[in-house]
C-alpha cells in the first residue's frame, strides 16, 4: 500500500494522461481493412463441385441452420449390360446466418472438402431473412477463401502426401528391379539401333 | 446601461451558454477517446468530428418525444427548462476580465450564484418523480441526497472566499486577489471544486445516474429535446462550476502581462479545469453511495471548516 | 449602490431569466414542428430495461436518507450566517471578538456533528 | 418564472417609457410588486387547493420564489437570496424527498380531500386577520425608502447581526444543535426498535 495518502489516486490519473499521449489503437475500419489472421470465421463458402449431398453437415449444425435439398439423378451405364447408376444432385443449399453460432462443426465433418471458412465478414444487413444465404452466394464467397497456410517446416508430413510418396518410392523401386532383367532383351536391340 | 448595452449582454450570456457548453462536450469526447486509445468521434465536420455535438443536437430535435403514459405529463416536460435555466441565470454574474467585462456585477454575488445554482436540483427530482418510473424516483432521490450533502461544502468554501475579500460581489473578491490567497485558499477551493463536481453529479460522483443500476437515473424516460436539455444542463454545470472555481479560487482575470489580456486568462484557467473535470471522469470508479455521503460529512465538511478557522484568524492577524 | 444600479441589475437578472424561458420555449416550438409523433402502446410503457414493468412507479428507499436531509437543513441555515459575518468580521471595530463569536457559532454546530459522527448516523450500517 | 415576466413587463414599460440611466425605475418596482403579489397569492391558493400533493410542493416553489423577488424589491438582496437558498434550496428539496420516501402518487390523491372545509376556511381567515392586524399596527407609520438600496446587502445585515444581536445569534446555534440531536435522536430511536442496540 501507497504510505503517502492520495498516492494511489494520483497514480490513477498519470495512467489515464499517459495513454492520451500515445497513438490510439483505433482502426479506421471503413477506410482501411483490416488485417484478418489466417483462419479467421467469417462466412462458411460452399465449394459446390464437392458435395456429394451426404448430409452430414445438416445433421451435425448443432442449431440446424443448413438446408439441403436435392434430387437423384440417372446416369446412363457406360458400358452396355452394366447396371445404371443413381446420382445426387443439389438443389439448394443454403446456410441461415441469423442461426449460425460460427462453430464450424460443418467445416470439420465435411468428409469432400466441400465447406470452407472464409474470412468475408461484411454481410450484414437489417433484415434478419436476408441473413439466409442460397449455395450461388457460398460459391460466390469461395473465391475469398484464401490458399490454406503453409505447413510449419518440422511438421510431420501430411499422411496423404506420405503414402503417396511411399507409393512413389515403391513403384520407382520395382521400376528400377524390372529394369535389370528387361535390359537383356532389350540390350542388344539398343545397340543395335544405335548403330 | 444603454438598451443596446443591454441587449448585447444578453446576447453574450446566450452565446455563452450555448457555446462554451458544447465546446466543453466535444473536448469531452476527444479527450476521454485518446486516455483510453480510442480517438473519438472523426466524421462530423470532418475535421476530427468537431461538429459531432451539432450533429448530435440537430439528432435530438428530430427525435419523437415520448411522454410516458403514466407520468405526469406538466411536470415531466417542465422539469428539463427548470434544470437548465438556472446556470444560464448564473452566468450573467460571473466576472470574465477586468473592469466592466462582467454580464453584471451583483453585490450578493457568491451568495446568489450558490442560491441560485442549487435550484436546478429540483428540475432533477421533477423529473424523477413526474416519470412515474421506480428507477427514475430512486435516482431523483439519490440526486437530493447528494445535493443535501455537497451543498454545505461548496457554502462554507465560498463563505471563506468571501471572508477573504471581506465582500460578497464577485467583481469585487477579483479586485482584492493577491497571489498568496492560491496556498492560503488552496484548501477550500479543492474542497469547492469536489462538491461542485458531485452536484453535478460528474464521475465519480455519479451514483444518481449509475446507468448499471438504475438504467439512467431521473432521465431514464426522456427522450429527444428534453434529455439534450438535461445534458446540456450538465455541460452547463461544469463551465459554470469552472469559473466560478477559477474566479474564487484561482483569481479569475489576474495573471501575468497586460490586464487587458484577463479574459484569455479567465477562459484559460476555465478551460483547464474543464479538461480536469473530464480527466477525473476518465480516471477513477464511481463512488458508493455511503462512500459518497461519508466523504462529504467526513472529510469536505471539517475541512471546510478548518479552513474558515484558517482564514479567519489569517485575516485577523494581518489586520 | 444607487437605486438605480440595484433595480437594473435585478431587472437584468430577470431578463436573463426571460431569455432563458424564451430559449426553452423557442427550442421546443422548433422541435414540435420537426419531431414525428406516432405513439403506441408499448412506447409509453414505463421502461425497465425493456422487460414489462413490474408492481407500480416507486420504490422503497431507506429512511437514513433523511437523516442527511436534516443535517444539511440545518447546517444550511447555519452556513448562510457566515455570509454577513464573512463581509463584516475583518473590519474596524470587530475583529478578534467577532471571529470568536463565530466560533462559538460554528463551534456548537461542530459538536452537532461530532455527536452524529459518534452515533453512527454518518457511517452506513 | 414569475419574477421574470414581471420583470420583463416592467423593463418594458420602462424601457419605452423613459430612457434614463437605469431601466427599471423605483415607481415600476412598486408596480412589479403588486405584479408578484398577485402571482404569489394565487400559487399559495393552488398549494393549499390542490389535491395532487407534489403538485402541492411545487406551487410552494413558486410561492417562495416569488416572495424572493418581493424581497428583491424591497431592496432587502441578502434575505431574498437566503430565501431561494434556504426555502427553495433546502426546505422545498426536503420536503419532497420526504414526500418521495413516503409514498407521493401521481395524480389525484382522495385523501386530501377534508371534509372539514369550513372550519379550515374559518381558522385561516382568523390567522390572516390577526396577521394583519399585528403587522399593520406594527408598521402602519414605517416608510422604506427604495431610493437607498443599502439596507438590505449582507454588509449590514452583518454589521447589525454582530453588533446589536450578537446573543440571539448565539441563542440560534443552540436551537439548532437541540433540533440536530433532536432529529437524531428520534431517527435513530426507530432504528434501534428495528434490530441492534447501539
Amino acid at each position: 500500500m501507497s504510505r503517502i495518502p492520495g498516492a494511489g489516486l494520483a497514480k490513477g490519473l498519470a495512467v489515464t494522461l499517459k495513454t492520451m499521449t500515445k497513438r490510439s489503437v483505433t482502426q479506421g475500419y471503413p477506410e482501411v481493412l483490416p488485417e484478418l489472421p489466417p483462419r479467421s470465421r467469417g462466412v462458411i463458402a460452399l465449394f459446390e463441385e464437392n458435395c456429394t449431398v451426404c448430409m452430414l453437415c445438416a445433421r451435425e449444425c448443432p442449431d440446424w441452420c443448413i438446408y439441403i435439398d436435392s434430387h437423384k439423378e440417372v446416369v446412363p451405364a457406360k458400358e452396355p449390360g452394366a447396371r445404371d447408376r443413381t446420382r445426387n444432385v443439389l438443389d439448394r443449399f443454403a446456410i441461415d446466418f441469423a442461426l449460425c453460432m460460427y462453430c464450424g462443426i460443418c467445416v470439420e465433418v465435411c468428409p469432400f472438402d466441400a465447406l470452407f471458412w472464409s474470412p468475408e465478414f461484411e454481410y450484414a444487413t437489417d433484415d434478419i431473412q436476408a441473413l439466409t444465404h442460397e449455395k450461388d452466394t457460398l460459391r460466390e464467397w469461395m473465391w475469398t477463401v484464401p490458399a490454406p497456410p503453409p505447413l510449419d517446416e518440422r511438421a510431420e508430413e501430411p499422411k496423404e502426401l506420405a503414402m503417396a510418396r511411399r507409393n512413389a518410392a515403391k513403384l520407382a523401386k520395382e521400376l528400377e528391379q524390372e529394369q535389370p532383367q528387361g535390359r537383356e532383351p532389350n540390350g542388344p536391340a539398343s545397340p543395335g539401333g544405335d548403330a | 446601461m444603454t438598451v443596446v448595452e443591454v441587449l448585447v449582454r444578453l446576447a453574450l450570456v446566450l452565446a455563452a451558454f450555448l457555446v462554451f457548453p458544447l465546446v466543453i462536450g466535444q473536448t469531452e469526447h476527444k479527450v476521454m477517446g485518446h486516455m483510453q486509445a480510442r480517438v473519438g468521434p472523426i466524421y462530423a465536420g470532418a475535421f476530427h468530428g468537431w461538429a459531432q455535438l451539432v450533429a448530435d443536437g440537430v439528432k435530438f430535435a428530430q427525435k419523437e418525444d415520448v411522454v410516458p403514459a403514466g407520468a405526469d405529463r406538466r411536470v415531466f416536460r417542465l422539469a428539463p427548462a427548470i434544470a437548465l435555466i438556472p446556470y444560464m441565470v448564473v452566468l450573467i454574474a460571473i466576472p470574465v476580465g477586468s473592469g466592466d467585462l462582467v454580464g453584471r456585477s451583483i453585490d450578493a454575488g457568491v451568495f446568489f450564484v450558490l442560491a441560485v445554482m442549487g435550484v436546478g436540483v429540483l428540475g432533477s427530482l421533477m423529473g424523477g418523480w413526474a416519470s412515474a418510473n421506480k428507477f427514475s424516483l430512486l435516482g431523483s432521490l439519490r440526486t437530493a441526497a447528494q445535493l443535501m450533502a455537497y451543498e454545505l461544502p461548496m457554502l462554507l468554501a465560498g463563505a471563506s472566499v468571501a471572508m477573504a475579500a471581506g465582500t460578497l460581489s464577485l467583481t469585487g473578491i477579483l479586485g482584492q486577489w493577491e497571489w498568496w490567497w492560491l496556498p492560503w485558499q488552496a484548501v477550500g477551493g479543492v474542497v469547492f471544486f469536489t462538491a461542485g463536481l458531485a452536484e453535478l453529479q460528474r464521475p465519480p460522483f455519479d451514483m444518481p445516474v449509475a446507468d448499471s443500476e438504475i438504467i439512467f437515473g431521473a432521465y431514464t424516460e426522456y427522450t429527444g429535446l428534453r434529455f439534450a436539455l438535461f445534458l446540456l444542463a450538465e455541460y452547463a454545470g461544469i463551465l459554470v462550476l469552472c469559473a466560478l472555481t477559477t474566479v474564487l479560487f484561482l483569481g479569475g482575470w489576474h495573471g501575468p502581462w497586460s490586464d487587458d489580456l484577463g479574459w484569455l486568462w479567465t477562459l484559460l484557467k476555465t478551460g483547464v479545469l474543464a479538461f480536469v473535470v473530464i480527466w477525473l471522469r476518465v480516471s477513477y470508479p464511481r463512488l458508493r453511495e455511503d462512500q459518497l455521503q461519508k466523504l462529504a460529512w467526513t472529510g469536505l465538511i471539517p475541512l471546510a471548516l478548518a479552513q474558515l478557522v484558517l482564514t479567519g484568524v489569517v485575516r485577523v492577524a494581518i489586520a | 449602490m444607487t437605486a438605480h444600479g440595484y433595480f437594473s441589475t435585478y431587472a437584468l437578472v430577470g431578463l436573463v431569466l426571460l431569455v432563458g424561458g424564451g430559449f426553452v420555449s423557442v427550442a421546443f416550438a422548433a422541435n414540435r414542428l420537426l419531431r414525428p409523433h406516432a405513439p403506441n402502446v408499448e412506447k409509453l410503457m414505463t421502461y425497465e430495461c425493456g422487460v414489462d414493468p413490474v408492481g407500480e412507479g416507486w420504490a422503497q428507499t431507506h429512511i437514513r436518507y433523511y437523516i442527511y436531509a436534516y443535517l444539511y437543513v440545518i447546517f444550511a441555515v447555519d452556513a448562510i450566517f457566515l455570509f454577513p459575518w464573512a463581509t463584516v468580521f475583518a473590519d474596524p471595530g470587530f475583529g478578534t471578538t467577532t471571529l470568536v463569536e463565530m466560533f462559538v457559532f460554528v463551534g456548537f454546530l461542530a459538536v452537532g456533528l461530532l455527536y452524529a459522527w459518534r452515533k453512527g448516523v454518518l457511517t452506513w450500517t | 418564472m414569475t419574477a421574470g415576466l414581471a420583470a420583463a413587463t416592467v423593463a418594458a414599460a420602462d424601457l419605452s417609457g423613459r430612457g434614463g440611466p437605469g431601466f427599471l425605475s423605483p415607481t415600476g418596482a412598486e408596480v412589479a410588486f403588486v405584479l408578484i403579489g398577485l402571482v404569489v397569492l394565487g400559487s399559495a391558493l393552488l398549494v393549499v387547493t390542490t389535491s395532487q400533493i407534489v403538485h402541492a410542493a411545487l406551487w410552494l416553489v413558486v410561492t417562495l420564489g416569488g416572495l424572493a423577488a418581493e424581497y428583491l424589491l424591497l431592496t432587502a438582496e441578502f434575505i431574498a437570496w437566503v430565501q431561494v437558498l434556504i426555502y427553495i434550496g433546502a426546505v422545498v428539496v426536503l420536503l419532497l424527498f420526504g414526500l418521495m420516501l413516503t409514498r407521493a402518487p401521481i395524480g389525484r390523491s382522495t385523501e386530501l380531500d377534508s371534509l372539514k372545509r369550513w372550519p379550515a376556511v374559518l381558522v385561516a381567515v382568523g390567522a390572516t386577520a390577526t396577521l394583519l392586524t399585528v403587522v399593520v399596527d406594527a408598521f402602519h407609520s414605517a416608510y422604506l425608502d427604495l431610493g437607498k438600496t443599502d439596507d438590505g446587502s449582507a454588509r449590514v445585515t452583518g454589521e447589525s447581526l454582530f453588533r446589536v444581536w450578537v446573543l440571539p445569534f448565539e441563542v440560534l446555534s443552540v436551537l439548532l444543535l437541540a433540533a440536530l440531536i433532536g432529529a437524531i435522536v428520534l431517527s435513530r430511536g426507530r432504528a434501534d426498535a428495528d434490530g441492534k442496540g447501539r
